[in-house]
């Protein structure tokens, strides 16, 4: 099987078949031991938003994986994003709306403060471009990925 | 026993590190809970548990009323108030000493004196203490403001007269940004303490922030316990300490000289029990009384770490009655120890907060490993609280070594489920200037600038790496995934263990 | 950097020991490992990992030949033999000097004449250090041992010359039970160390066994680090060790006293490295020469909690040809430091062996507290192997500190899937005996004989037992088991989490 | 419900509906947090070979649960148990037998002795009787639970 991986940036092809014999267990949920030749790895996976983490002798790589069926599928959802959302990384309480909808923004601009765990966190946006939806009200509460706003 | 049984007023894992002590010093501990932290650890251990009210801390961890009633309804003589919620809240104390409970932890009146920011610096100045040039008290306007900063030059630190914790502060540069800071800094400390008094004092640039434990009992006597280096702050909220400073390991006439003020400022405020006084220091090596914090700080451990000696059961047995059981010249330091704060954020994310339930938990041991937690494998971390969910410290004889040991540990810390901030340390602790102990206060913010993708010279680690990301996303895969492979190079058995 | 790469050449909890400290010093490590142990966390933990064979030990971690292969194909300069297997194995030092590599150990000269009992007692009575009285040499047969017995006069004990742990050693009451005990230790010794050799020495009478860490270097220095008691034993084997003895608490003199026989004993053996020097000590305070360990000792953390000191980076350094770190005047010790050595076994069944899946591990953490385990969950402890899994040591101010530490961490310690003797330690640490530091090697003997169940007075509590035990049964029942009750005065959520 | 259990020897009825109303969570596997009133146990529960292990504040219970249903079915077994088997409590290697077919033995006497983790095991007679059957032999590698003999 082949996959498609970014690596820190980097695209590359994992073949699962041909590539250099390892011998990988998962030791413990998203922990695996992976020898190659003599080389002991220990890897870590955390699973991030769009990617995951692997992390191994303090170095952490951000790996994207797909494998060609479903590359399709994620170059479709890329395209589509000429209107992106913008979500609530985290479940919190609305406390401060900064924009009003049709207002134009830059890329970066604060868009809403959530407060969670005692901390403000000011949500910005990816992109400059207009805010076409506002979704939540101030003292509202959001769960976590629940769209904030719609920047075009 | 000092005390027959002993409430906790708080939650987490200094809760957790409170229950020890009392279950050390064979003394029954009460926890007290909110409806989202039935299954808390600290619950689960302590031998007593109080249910005070729902999950926002004003209905419950901040509620005086609700904490008394449980102080009552369980029979125990004294409250242990952690940090944060109510610790530094006068009315506990004063509530306490009325309800003929024991607090431990200093008088009420001593709480209010350095609770006031603009107070304490009177005292100080009063005592010989030197204090940061500033302000006299709180200003009462925005022109009074313009004058004082004026008077003081630019830059100045605006802040929260009550309060701490970064809350309600704001550095200006210059005079234009004055008003919009005032406004953003009293909007928050109103929100924060209740309290929108605000006052101005000259802002260090890339100061030290230098602590000293101090340690008095109700008798009068009162000794310190050497300094701890907290300059590595994100938000003005402390991220790594360090004991020794390596400032003052370097130049050890300064323990002496900042542990005899702290004592000098312990005593200006009638203080006992365990509290911090802590200190700016210039490029310099010159020192400024910033403030004293009431209450045990997130970072004694450090400090008990090096000098051998148990903060919390001394906080116990002092608020008992009992006199110090040390003196000053008992106290020793051995070693150097570090501690990271572990916090269920995202640092890959602006570090918001990653709040969820922790599916796996591999904690770091050895030697000279030590964690304070409140998290297990199985816990969910409530939204509505600190994200603060485990402190790692380590000991070693040298700092280097403590440093080696600490990315030893790091490396096997592996927390999953939520995301936490332990990959930050990591890289932080790599750092030229950290491992030469060129800390200051904007170490952070400088070192999160300059972050960028480290170039790694290991095609083989990052094959690894890939290998063991595409393994766990193919088993993570929804059944409708591709299926395994007919053939393969790799040994079978790890295979088959893999892909099932 | 002492060298650019060691081997380990042992498995389980030491194994990762040493990985610590060679990742803490920035040395690549690299792990052996047979069959049954690819997954186990040496091997996870390691930079390198090299398969040296079947289960066996025989086939493996103890084949001088496979290990200096592995040796040799991942580049290590200098091979760390843990404790157990080859650690006392003079070949192996032999062949590390042939093969120009560093034996992170004493010389094979000094390991031939301390792996000998009788050599090793006529070099300590040749430089003046008091042995216990005995045979002069191994006996040649029955009638000698029965005439050496009589002339030392009972009871004695017959031992394996090569060797330790209590293999191949028996207590002789009186004359009539001393053939078959013969045949018995010799048989035993033979099977464990190839050669049936005995002796025979004056068997004290529950004698404290209290031992001394000393550290030498190749340039000709010795220091010790004081002393260990290890009274607690079953089978001859150790399960309790602490730091300082509490004899030697009470009488401070024996620690010199002790300390400079011991360094004594090992310039007379031309050592250098990390040894032991293990002493009997009788019930006037005299001590008696017994063996030296000629290696790292499994309770050497009890040393390193109280005097500060890395012994396995030491040990590290001075292969490397450093010279010694710190003088005699600079050790100074600290507190006191207890260890439980936790093992797959059923107390509550003969202390049976019970290897198996760990399904679930919980670890004690907090102030003092230090684990060194191989274990992780869904490990599978091997058949093959020792039973240790992992060590468990405190540290406090004081013993009786110590003591309720341990109490706490025990009580937090938790594994399912196997058995260990978690409860067993908990058992010893409430008796006044063991509070009181009355100890001695028979302890544990009269101790399990004495052992009845205690009768509880908190009916709750055992209402609280039985309740969760009904609730994992009903859990753990197969699908046509009882379903859950229609109606119940629980609360609701408690209940349905429970019973789904 | 109620059940019939046996805690540290003593029997007693555990009426789980008409129970001391108790807050009961099993917070981890085998761990339950359990409140009575205000008093808090964790209770740690380990499966032993014929009850459960209930560990709370250092004190270890030994409770043997049954319903009404398993009750009858135990006992039946207790009654057949006039023929004993003697198990290997742990997979090994058995390196001495020290009684013959046949022989008459005491309560506690070495019938076995199996090696596992490097440590000589003697497995011993539950009870005074003959040994009506010896199902291995020197040598032999055995598994946890395998029957190695039966006394009558």
């Amino acid at each position: 099987m082949k996959l498609e991986i970014v690596i820190d940036g980097r695209p590359r092809t994992l073949d699962l078949d041909e590539a250099t014999p390892a011998d990988a267990r998962e030791v413990e949920p998203g922990v695996y031991s992976i020898l190659i030749g003599e080389r002991s790895y220990e890897v870590k996976i955390e699973p991030g938003e769009d990617c995951y983490y692997a992390a191994v002798n303090g170095r952490r790589y951000a790996v994207q994986v797909r494998d060609p069926r479903r590359l399709a599928r994620a170059r479709g959802a890329l395209q589509a994003a000429g209107r992106q959302k913008v979500a609530s990384p985290m479940p919190g309480k609305v406390v401060r709306v900064l924009v009003a909808e049709g207002a134009e923004v830059s890329a970066g601009q604060g868009l809403v403060v959530i407060e969670a765990m005692k901390m403000q966190n000011e949500i910005r946006s990816p992109k400059a471009g207009r805010v076409v939806a506002l979704r939540v009200s101030e003292g509202a509460a959001v769960t976590g990925g629940e769209t904030l706003a719609e920047v075009e | 026993m000092p005390f027959r049984k002993i409430l906790i007023a708080n939650r987490g894992e200094i809760a957790v590190r409170v229950i020890r002590a009392c279950r050390e010093m064979d003394i029954p501990s009460v926890a007290v809970y909110s409806e989202v932290d039935r299954t808390a650890l600290h619950v689960r251990m302590a031998d007593e548990a109080v249910a005070i009210g729902p999950a926002p801390a004003f209905q419950s961890y901040l509620s005086i009323e609700r904490i008394l009633d449980a102080a009552r309804t369980s029979g125990a003589e004294a409250i242990h108030p952690g940090y944060g919620f109510l610790s530094e809240n006068a009315e506990l104390a004063r509530a306490c000493e009325e309800a003929r409970l024991a607090f431990i932890g200093p008088s009420a009146a001593s709480m209010v004196l350095m609770g006031s920011k603009t107070a304490a610096r009177r005292a100080m100045i009063a005592a010989g203490v030197p204090v940061v040039p500033g302000a006299d008290g709180a200003v009462a306007g925005a022109d009074e403001a313009r004058g004082e900063a004026g008077r003081i030059g630019y830059p100045v630190l605006v802040k929260a007269a009550a309060g701490g914790g970064g809350k309600g502060m704001r550095v200006v540069e210059r005079e234009a940004d004055l008003l919009a800071a005032l406004r953003e800094a009293a909007s928050e400390a109103e929100r924060a303490f209740g309290d929108p008094s605000l006052y101005i004092e000259k802002y260090l640039v890339t100061p030290r922030h230098v602590e000293i434990q101090v340690l008095g009992d109700r008798h009068g006597r009162v000794i310190h316990l050497g300094e701890r280096e907290c300059s590595l702050q994100r938000r003005h909220q402390k991220v790594v300490e360090e004991c020794p400073s390596p400032l003052v390991a370097a130049h050890p006439e300064m323990r002496r000289e900042m542990g005899e003020t702290a004592v000098r400022v312990a005593r200006a405020a009638g203080y006992y029990n365990a509290g911090t006084v802590e200190f700016l220091v210039d490029r310099d090596r010159r020192f400024y009384f910033l403030e004293m914090n009431t209450r045990l700080q997130v970072e004694h451990p450090v400090t008990e770490l090096v000098t051998g000696v148990d903060l919390v059961k001394e906080q116990i047995r002092i608020a008992a009655g009992e006199p110090l059981s040390l003196t000053q010249d008992q106290i020793d330091w051995r070693g150097a120890a570090i501690e990271c704060r572990v916090y269920a954020e995202d640092p890959d994310n602006n570090f918001f907060p990653s709040p969820g339930k922790i599916l796996t938990l591999d904690r770091p041991a050895g030697p000279g490993v030590r964690v304070d937690s409140g998290a297990y494998p199985g816990w969910t971390v409530p939204l509505e609280y600190d994200p603060l969910i485990a402190k790692l410290a380590v000991w070693a004889p040298t700092r280097p070594e403590a440093i080696a040991r600490l990315e030893r540990a790091l490396g096997e810390y592996h927390i999953t489920g939520i995301k936490t901030n332990l990959s930050f340390f990591r890289s932080i602790l790599v750092s030229a200037e950290f491992r030469e102990g060129r800390l200051d206060t904007g170490f952070i913010d400088r070192w999160m600038s300059r972050q960028a993708a480290a170039a790694d010279g290991d095609p083989e680690q990052e094959h690894a790496a890939a290998l063991a990301a595409a393994l766990y996303a193919l088993r993570s895969r929804p059944a409708n995934g591709a299926a395994p492979p007919a053939r393969s190079r790799w040994r079978s058995e790890g295979r088959s263990s893999l892909l099932r």
